[in-house]
């Protein structure tokens, strides 16, 4: 019995029904085969509404009252903030799929995620952009309230800095803005080589559009947040040239990717974005943890045993090879587990993502 | 880049006023901050959405369903909730609650019936020409947009200004006790008047959501609280006050974000929105309307 | 004698409130009817229950014929019955010409409307030299004047006057009553409310005296006016 | 001594000149009356003594101090209370605490003592209360004081205005059109009531239309005609003064306008 | 017993915030019934959470220090922009204050000590049941003595008319001042217990949509008495966790039963004069036939 808790409903529901339907699709293929060692998943869905107290609610819930062995979510990195030391003090396992914020890991021992995080990935991304593009300086563009886009921005202003990339300016929005085009003048004036925008793939995909709608033609550089098909519906060929890094893309030819894909769009008909691969293989990992343990059918026990095995999983997932790596806290101490994968840069050529060979 | 920033405000500012419009009307003759105005908004984008997806219709008649579904929704809401709420005399601000619920239950509604993911128009549907001055870059919708929004300005505030209706609706706004007196179907017009006001709200959002190609349950929300300070600072239920607000609005985002910073975009337009109503109390347009001792 | 309104045991409450309880009483075409009482009585009450504007809890109206209880109060007006309420209820964010025309709302008759609007600057010329100014900068007697007019402007078959006197300069009350007078001789039936009871009554072929929601005396304008009761409770001897 | 004394006071909203040159002296202990015809300028002579508007020219000094400047709540606390012609009730709030609102500032306990109701805050409130209900059975409301006022009728919601005016113990009084929409023998209880404050020494300035209730009330009266004083004196001056006549009185039924 | 421990671990937070909405609603009520609608009182919220959040995080100030911190910073604000907001009525100040909110929305998210968008995490559970019970207890008390002062009847006839309230000898600006000023207590009080129940705080819950919740309970509750904010707060924070069984329709179904009470009850769920009512129309009939 596994809890899930994400925001189904609310602003925040863009990314947790997808993250929803990751999990469904992998734990009906796990009971499909038979389940675990015998015994079907559970999931036991609950919305948190991608709000902190709804969050604690839910996860209280889920921990008292359903008496789940692990938690999935929840969906925003901010409720993660707020709900993980409940789970933390209550020695349950609380795993973020999509929580890519500073900090998440160090809040405890029992906080687990396999969400990529930014500093590992775009150091890359935006060294190989630069070596294609010939880069001498770039504008940034981020949202600037909202946890997600401002690390990913913090993550790409200190690469910027150990690169010594001259930055011409520095632009905000906020979430729910549909309307870029002043500060994509702004960026047009200074005349950048390329833009780097920390952004989720809707408002990114407005934006090159506007970008382009302005006569600016410089290439974008993304972060994780691009990482989604839909960056296409709308961009069509604005996006042409974009580098974006990540361990997971759509087009990633891996037959553990293909099925996922495949089997996604077969259930849900619609084309799966990273944040659903990240909980797909999420489940995979704690179901391959689970089969590593006895359940007892207390669940205190079987928690802690689960909080033993997870750490120890490697697995190859639709997102590639995965392993967790631990993070220190606050206090020194080793705290929670964050994901240790390698990234691949992605460039989008003829609005599809396409692995990046050096050419 | 001033020429062209001058042009993003207009443009901006033109889709707060739009938005804003029906927005006012209602706050001018019901006397209610109908919070379910976002709620217009995006069913009108969806209605065309849906007809011309589903049923492959020309936009035409997209526009013809934004503004029918937003419209009877606007009256339904009326009819259904409003209506009774007069009748009993329920005390200021509970309308406006009533309005807040009507809001969950629609996006909810919609959310359930759409998804929750962005929606898109067709791209054969999109006027995709681009004018070019200069180093100005402007769209057919975006002038689009601009030039309804004026028009729809200028006839509403004529109608109001000149047509029998419009000064019964004036009457109506006053005093509803003082207009049924002189024989003004009160209740009529303010049916009328949640149609007419809805049914603009649904072309802003199907404009809008064009524009901007992208269609969601949530889209009404962002620009809700802007729409607000439109209609504040222009004045309650001044037409003249809704394009007016709009544009400032429009202009103290865009300009504060190009030579201020754009961090700051919105806390400089609503800063200044602060500062202007300390001078102007009752927004631009507005007059204090002090009861005589 | 034709009965132009009859109203037969009306009842209206506030809620728990009682305020009339049952009044009774006709009025005669084409002549003034006064309703007096003292304050609270009831008086204003009846009236915006006449109008549609409180909905009656008991009773019946009869308008020309027609039972018209119940019905809204735009519907009402469309018959015929227009009142000058209490507190004059002026447009004040609209013009003299806009409050005038607004009179006019429920008629179709464009030669007829600007018959009425000359009739109405014949009584009022101040009026018309303000037409353009806003009615809420007008004085309270000249906002009485436009409230007046524009209940003619309806062309009414009856107009129901709530204390059209009240806070008027004693030259302006003349006036009033005077004007009263001579718009009744033209053929309107009048119902009037009034405080002003001796002016009242004298103009007045009927009387009729509230007191806490009940019609408690019923006579001629005449005879009230000489009954000693009258005289000592509303004339003050 | 005059009590208040109004000297080449002027006023104009814009362009519009309202009162022009305005001097009138109330006298303490007497009943004095401002009388003029509609839009001279009246109520506005009241606003201006309120401080709810401050004059464009002269001066206004309440007991030889210039009000000049003094916010309205202390023009009260100095003692100068009013009525409205378009009466302004509280109406939510009982008749009770209409009038209790009216003894605001001679309540006086501390926060604490509100906090703990200590017997200092009871023996006020107490005070304040039956005082009031004092002043609600003078102008015969006193079955209602538990009833909201927005239930009153017009001439009941004058009789409440009146009371609440008197809560605030003031030594002028300042009446706009107390008697409007009031019947004969309600007037003639009012007048009573009148002449009683006046008796007890308080001064009464009442602009007021009946003239009936002027002439037999007043000490004095002052006309207001296009912002200008016409004319001042005893009654029997003013109701014989053919230019208040010509201006306000007007020469029609008389018989039916005076007494 | 085993089963109430269950209970309290599972509800407790739940019961927290109906506390402290509680609390919230209060300090709305409180500034509403000096007829001031102000949606600033969300921000308040905010800058008590924030400056108790600091407080605890960096200089590790005992908590009841730091509540009084959380309770002080806002009013101090409350001060300094109530002098010339308060001259603005109805909507226009509802206006006024909204825009003060959002500014300071988002100088909370550029700032660096306050964690920009990703907020304060880490911060300490120090709330508990019985500090929210103690304050909520207090200023229930308080309000309710103050509305039978002076200082509450003075409020009460400000809202109803202000002119007339300052005939009555009111200091209309200064009772204002004070009415927004007890209510940034109060919302700072509620930020303050709320950042140390829930170990994070971040700009986004103290914006627009907050405001407007407040206001919802606090109307929806019925302003004519203590109780209604109270049974607003109460009731609508337990909605949501009621109907969480409806899965995918909760909030729709949340917002019609939100209608629905409009609709019924439009002064409000407690409306102490329609009670008054019903009690006399009870003994009415009571008596009526013995
Ligand atoms: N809105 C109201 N709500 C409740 N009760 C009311 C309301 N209006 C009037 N009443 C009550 O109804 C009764 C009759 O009031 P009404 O206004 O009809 O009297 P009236 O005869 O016109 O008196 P006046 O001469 O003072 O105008 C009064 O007792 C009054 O208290
Ligand atoms: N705030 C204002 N702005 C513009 N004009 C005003 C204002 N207040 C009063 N006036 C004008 O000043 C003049 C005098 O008004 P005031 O109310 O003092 O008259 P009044 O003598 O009391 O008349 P009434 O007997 O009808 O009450 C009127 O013409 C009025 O329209
Ligand atoms: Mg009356
Ligand atoms: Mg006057």
């Amino acid at each position: 019995k596994i809890g899930i808790a994400e925001a189904l409903t609310g602003g925040a529901a863009q990314y947790g029904v997808p993250i929803r339907n990751g999990f469904q699709l992998a734990a009906d293929e796990i009971n499909a085969k038979g389940g675990i060692n015998g015994n079907k998943l559970v999931l036991v869905v609950e919305d948190e509404q991608g709000k902190k107290e709804e969050a604690i609610n839910v996860f209280k819930k889920l921990i008292f009252q359903d008496k789940v062995l692990m938690i999935f979510g929840p969906t925003l990195s901010n409720s993660m903030f707020a709900a993980g030391p409940v789970a933390n003090a209550a020695k349950v396992v609380a795993f973020g799929t999509s929580n890519t914020a500073n900090g998440i890991s160090e809040m405890g021992p029992y906080i687990f995620r396999n969400s990529v995080m930014e500093s590992d990935v775009l150091p890359v991304t935006v060294r190989t952009a630069v070596k294609h593009y010939k880069i001498k300086k770039v504008a940034v563009i981020y949202g600037n309230d909202d946890a997600f886009t401002k690390s990913g921005y913090d993550v790409f202003k200190k690469v910027l800095e150990d690169q010594k990339i001259p930055v011409t300016t520095t632009e905000t929005y906020v979430k729910g803005d549909v309307d870029f085009k002043a500060q994509l003048t702004k960026i047009k004036a200074t005349n950048p080589d390329a833009i780097i925008c920390s952004g989720l793939a809707e408002e990114a995909a407005t934006l090159m559009v506007q970008a382009r709608g302005l006569g600016l033609k410089a290439p974008f550089i993304g972060g994780n947040g691009f990482n989604s098909p839909k960056l296409f519906e709308v961009s069509k060929t604005a996006g042409e040239g974009t580098f974006v890094g990540s361990p997971w893309a759509n087009t990633n030819p891996t037959p553990a990717n293909q099925h996922f894909v495949a089997a996604y769009k077969q259930k849900y008909g619609a084309e799966p974005n990273q944040f659903a691969a990240q909980a797909y293989d999420a489940l995979t990992i704690a179901a391959a943890a689970l089969k590593s343990i006895k359940v007892s059918g207390n669940v205190a026990t079987d928690r802690e045993a689960l909080h033993g095995a997870l750490p120890k999983v490697s697995i190859s997932g639709a997102t590639g090879p995965f392993k967790f790596r631990q993070s220190v806290g606050k206090d020194g101490k080793p705290a929670g587990y964050d994901a240790d994968q390698t990234p691949f840069i992605y460039v989008i050529r003829d609005g599809k993502f396409v692995l990046f060979t050096g050419k | 880049m001033l020429e062209q920033q001058l042009v993003n405000a207009l443009t901006l500012g033109s889709v707060y006023a739009l938005f804003s419009l029906g927005f006012t009307l209602v706050f001018g003759v019901l006397e209610v901050i109908n919070l379910s105005h976002g709620a217009m908004f995006m069913a009108g984008s969806f209605a065309a959405l849906t007809v011309v997806t589903r049923l492959k219709a020309p936009l035409a008649v997209g526009i013809l369903a934004a503004m029918l579904v937003s419209g009877l929704l606007g009256l339904a809401i009326d009819a259904l909730i409003l209506k009774r709420l007069r009748a009993r005399h329920a005390p200021h601000l509970i309308p406006m609650i009533a309005t807040i619920g009507a809001t969950t239950v629609l996006t909810s509604a919609a959310q359930g019936l759409f998804g929750v993911e962005v929606q898109r128009f067709p791209d054969e549907l999109l006027p995709t020409r681009e004018f070019i001055f200069g180093s100005v870059h402007v769209r057919a919708l975006e002038l689009a947009i601009v030039g309804i929004a004026f028009l729809l300005m200028t006839t509403l505030f004529l109608v109001l200004r000149h047509t029998r209706q419009g000064r019964a609706l004036r009457a109506i706004a006053e005093s509803p006790k003082a207009a049924a007196l002189l024989g003004i179907n009160v209740e009529g017009l303010f049916l009328a008047t949640s149609f007419t006001a809805a049914a603009l709200g649904g072309v802003a959002g199907l404009l809008i959501g064009l524009n901007f190609n992208s269609v969601t349950p949530l889209m009404g929300q962002p620009i809700l609280h802007k729409g607000i300070a439109v209609v504040i600072l222009g004045g309650m239920g001044d037409i003249r006050g809704a394009l007016f607000g709009g544009l400032f609005l429009g202009f103290a985002e865009v300009l504060s974000k190009a030579y201020l910073s754009s961090q700051m975009g919105d806390a400089v337009a609503f800063g200044l929105l602060f500062l202007i109503l300390l001078v102007r109390p009752a927004g631009l347009f507005g007059r204090v309307l002090e009861r005589k001792a | 004698m034709s009965m132009l309104l009859e109203v037969q045991d009306l009842a209206v409450a506030y809620g728990h409130i009682d305020a009339v309880k049952g009044v009774s009483f006709q009025l005669e075409e084409g002549k003034i009817t006064a309703l007096v009482g003292a304050n609270g009585a009831g008086k204003s009450t009846t009236l915006l229950a006449l109008s549609g504007l409180l909905r009656p809890k008991a009773g019946a109206v009869r308008f020309a014929g027609e039972d018209i209880t119940g019905l809204a109060p735009h519907q009402i007006v469309r018959r015929g019955i227009v009142q000058v309420a209490e507190g004059r209820a002026i447009l004040t964010t609209l013009t003299v010409r806009e409050n005038l025309d607004l009179g006019a709302y429920t008629r179709q008759d464009r030669a007829g409307v600007a018959d009425s609007l000359a009739r109405v600057f014949h009584l009022f010329p101040l009026l018309e030299e303000r037409t353009a100014q806003y009615a809420g900068n007008l004085s309270g007697g000249e906002q009485q004047m436009l409230a007046i007019g524009r209940a003619l402007m309806a062309k009414p078959r009856l107009l129901l006057l709530d204390e059209p006197s009240m806070g008027l300069a004693p030259l302006m009350v003349q006036e009033i009553f005077r004007t009263l007078v001579e718009i009744n001789r033209d053929g309107l039936t009048v119902l009037l409310v009034e405080q002003n009871v001796r002016q009242a009554l004298k103009i007045s072929a009927q009387g009729y005296v509230l007191e806490t929601g009940l019609v408690v005396m019923a006579d001629t304008g005449a005879s009230l006016l000489a009954n000693p009761k009258i005289v000592e409770h509303y004339l003050g001897g | 001594m005059s009590m208040l004394s109004i000297r080449g006071v002027g006023k104009h909203f814009g362009g519009l000149q309202v009162l022009q040159d305005v001097n009138i002296e109330v006298p303490g202990g007497a009943i004095f009356a401002l009388i003029g015809p509609n839009g001279a300028g009246k109520t506005t002579v009241f606003n201006l003594v309120t401080g709810l508007l401050k004059p464009s020219a002269g001066s206004i000094a309440f007991q030889g101090q210039d009000l000049a400047g003094i916010a309205p709540h202390k023009i009260t606390r100095l003692g100068i209370a009013r009525t409205f012609q378009n009466i302004r009730l509280f109406p939510d709030m009982t008749l009770l605490q209409n009038v209790m609102v009216g003894r605001h500032h001679l309540t006086s306990y501390s926060g604490v003592a509100a906090l703990f109701a200590l017997p200092s805050f009871r023996e006020a409130e107490r005070r304040s209360r039956d005082r009031a209900l004092e002043l609600l059975s003078w102008v015969k409301l006193d079955h209602k004081a538990e009833s909201t006022a927005d239930n009153l009728s017009y001439g009941e919601q004058r009789k409440l205005e009146f009371a609440r005016a008197l809560a605030t113990e003031p030594k002028l009084l300042l009446l706009d059109e107390p008697v409007a929409g009031m019947n004969s023998s309600e007037k003639a209880v009012l007048m009573e009531e009148i002449r009683n404050i006046r008796d007890r020494g308080y001064g009464v300035f009442l602009i007021e239309h009946d003239m009936r209730f002027v002439m037999n009330l007043c000490d004095r009266v002052a006309v207001l005609n296009f912002g200008r004083i016409i004319a001042e004196g005893a009654p029997e001056e003013i109701r014989n003064s053919p230019e208040v006549i010509e201006a306000y009185l007007g020469r029609g039924d008389e018989a039916e306008v005076l007494p | 017993m085993e089963a109430f421990a269950d209970f309290w671990a599972t509800y407790s937070t739940l019961i927290f915030t109906v506390g402290i909405h509680a609390l919230l609603a209060l300090s709305l009520w409180l500034t509403l019934s000096c007829g001031l609608l102000s949606l600033a009182n969300a921000a308040f919220m905010g800058i008590g959470a924030y400056t108790a959040a600091l407080l605890t995080l960096h200089l590790h100030w005992p908590f009841p220090m730091v509540l009084a911190a959380g309770a002080l910073a806002p009013a101090a604000v409350a001060l300094v922009i109530g002098a010339p907001t308060l001259r603005l009525s109805g909507v226009y100040l509802a206006m006024a204050t909204l825009a003060f909110g959002e500014v300071t929305r988002i100088l909370v998210l550029n700032l660096e000590i306050t964690g920009g968008p990703e907020g304060l995490n880490g911060i300490p559970l120090l709330t508990t049941w019985w500090h929210i019970l103690l304050i909520l207890a207090a200023a229930g008390y308080a309000l309710a003595r103050l509305r039978r002062s002076r200082m509450g009847r003075a409020f009460e006839a400000i809202r109803e008319d202000e002119v007339a309230a300052r005939m009555m000898g009111i200091d209309v600006e200064g009772h204002k001042l004070a009415a927004f000023t007890l209510g940034a207590v109060l919302a700072g009080l509620a930020g303050a217990l709320n950042a140390h129940s829930t170990f994070f705080i971040s700009p986004r819950e103290y914006g627009f949509e907050n405001a407007v919740d407040i206001l919802t309970m606090t109307i929806l509750g019925g302003i004519s008495s203590l109780i209604g904010p109270v049974l607003g707060a109460t009731i609508l924070t337990l909605l949501p966790e009621l109907l969480r069984f409806l899965h995918a329709y909760r909030l729709a179904v949340n917002g019609l039963i939100l209608i629905a009470v409009v609709l019924f009850l439009p002064t409000g769920l407690w409306d102490s004069r329609r009670l008054r009512q019903l009690v006399g129309a009870w003994r009415t009939r009571r008596e009526g036939k013995p």
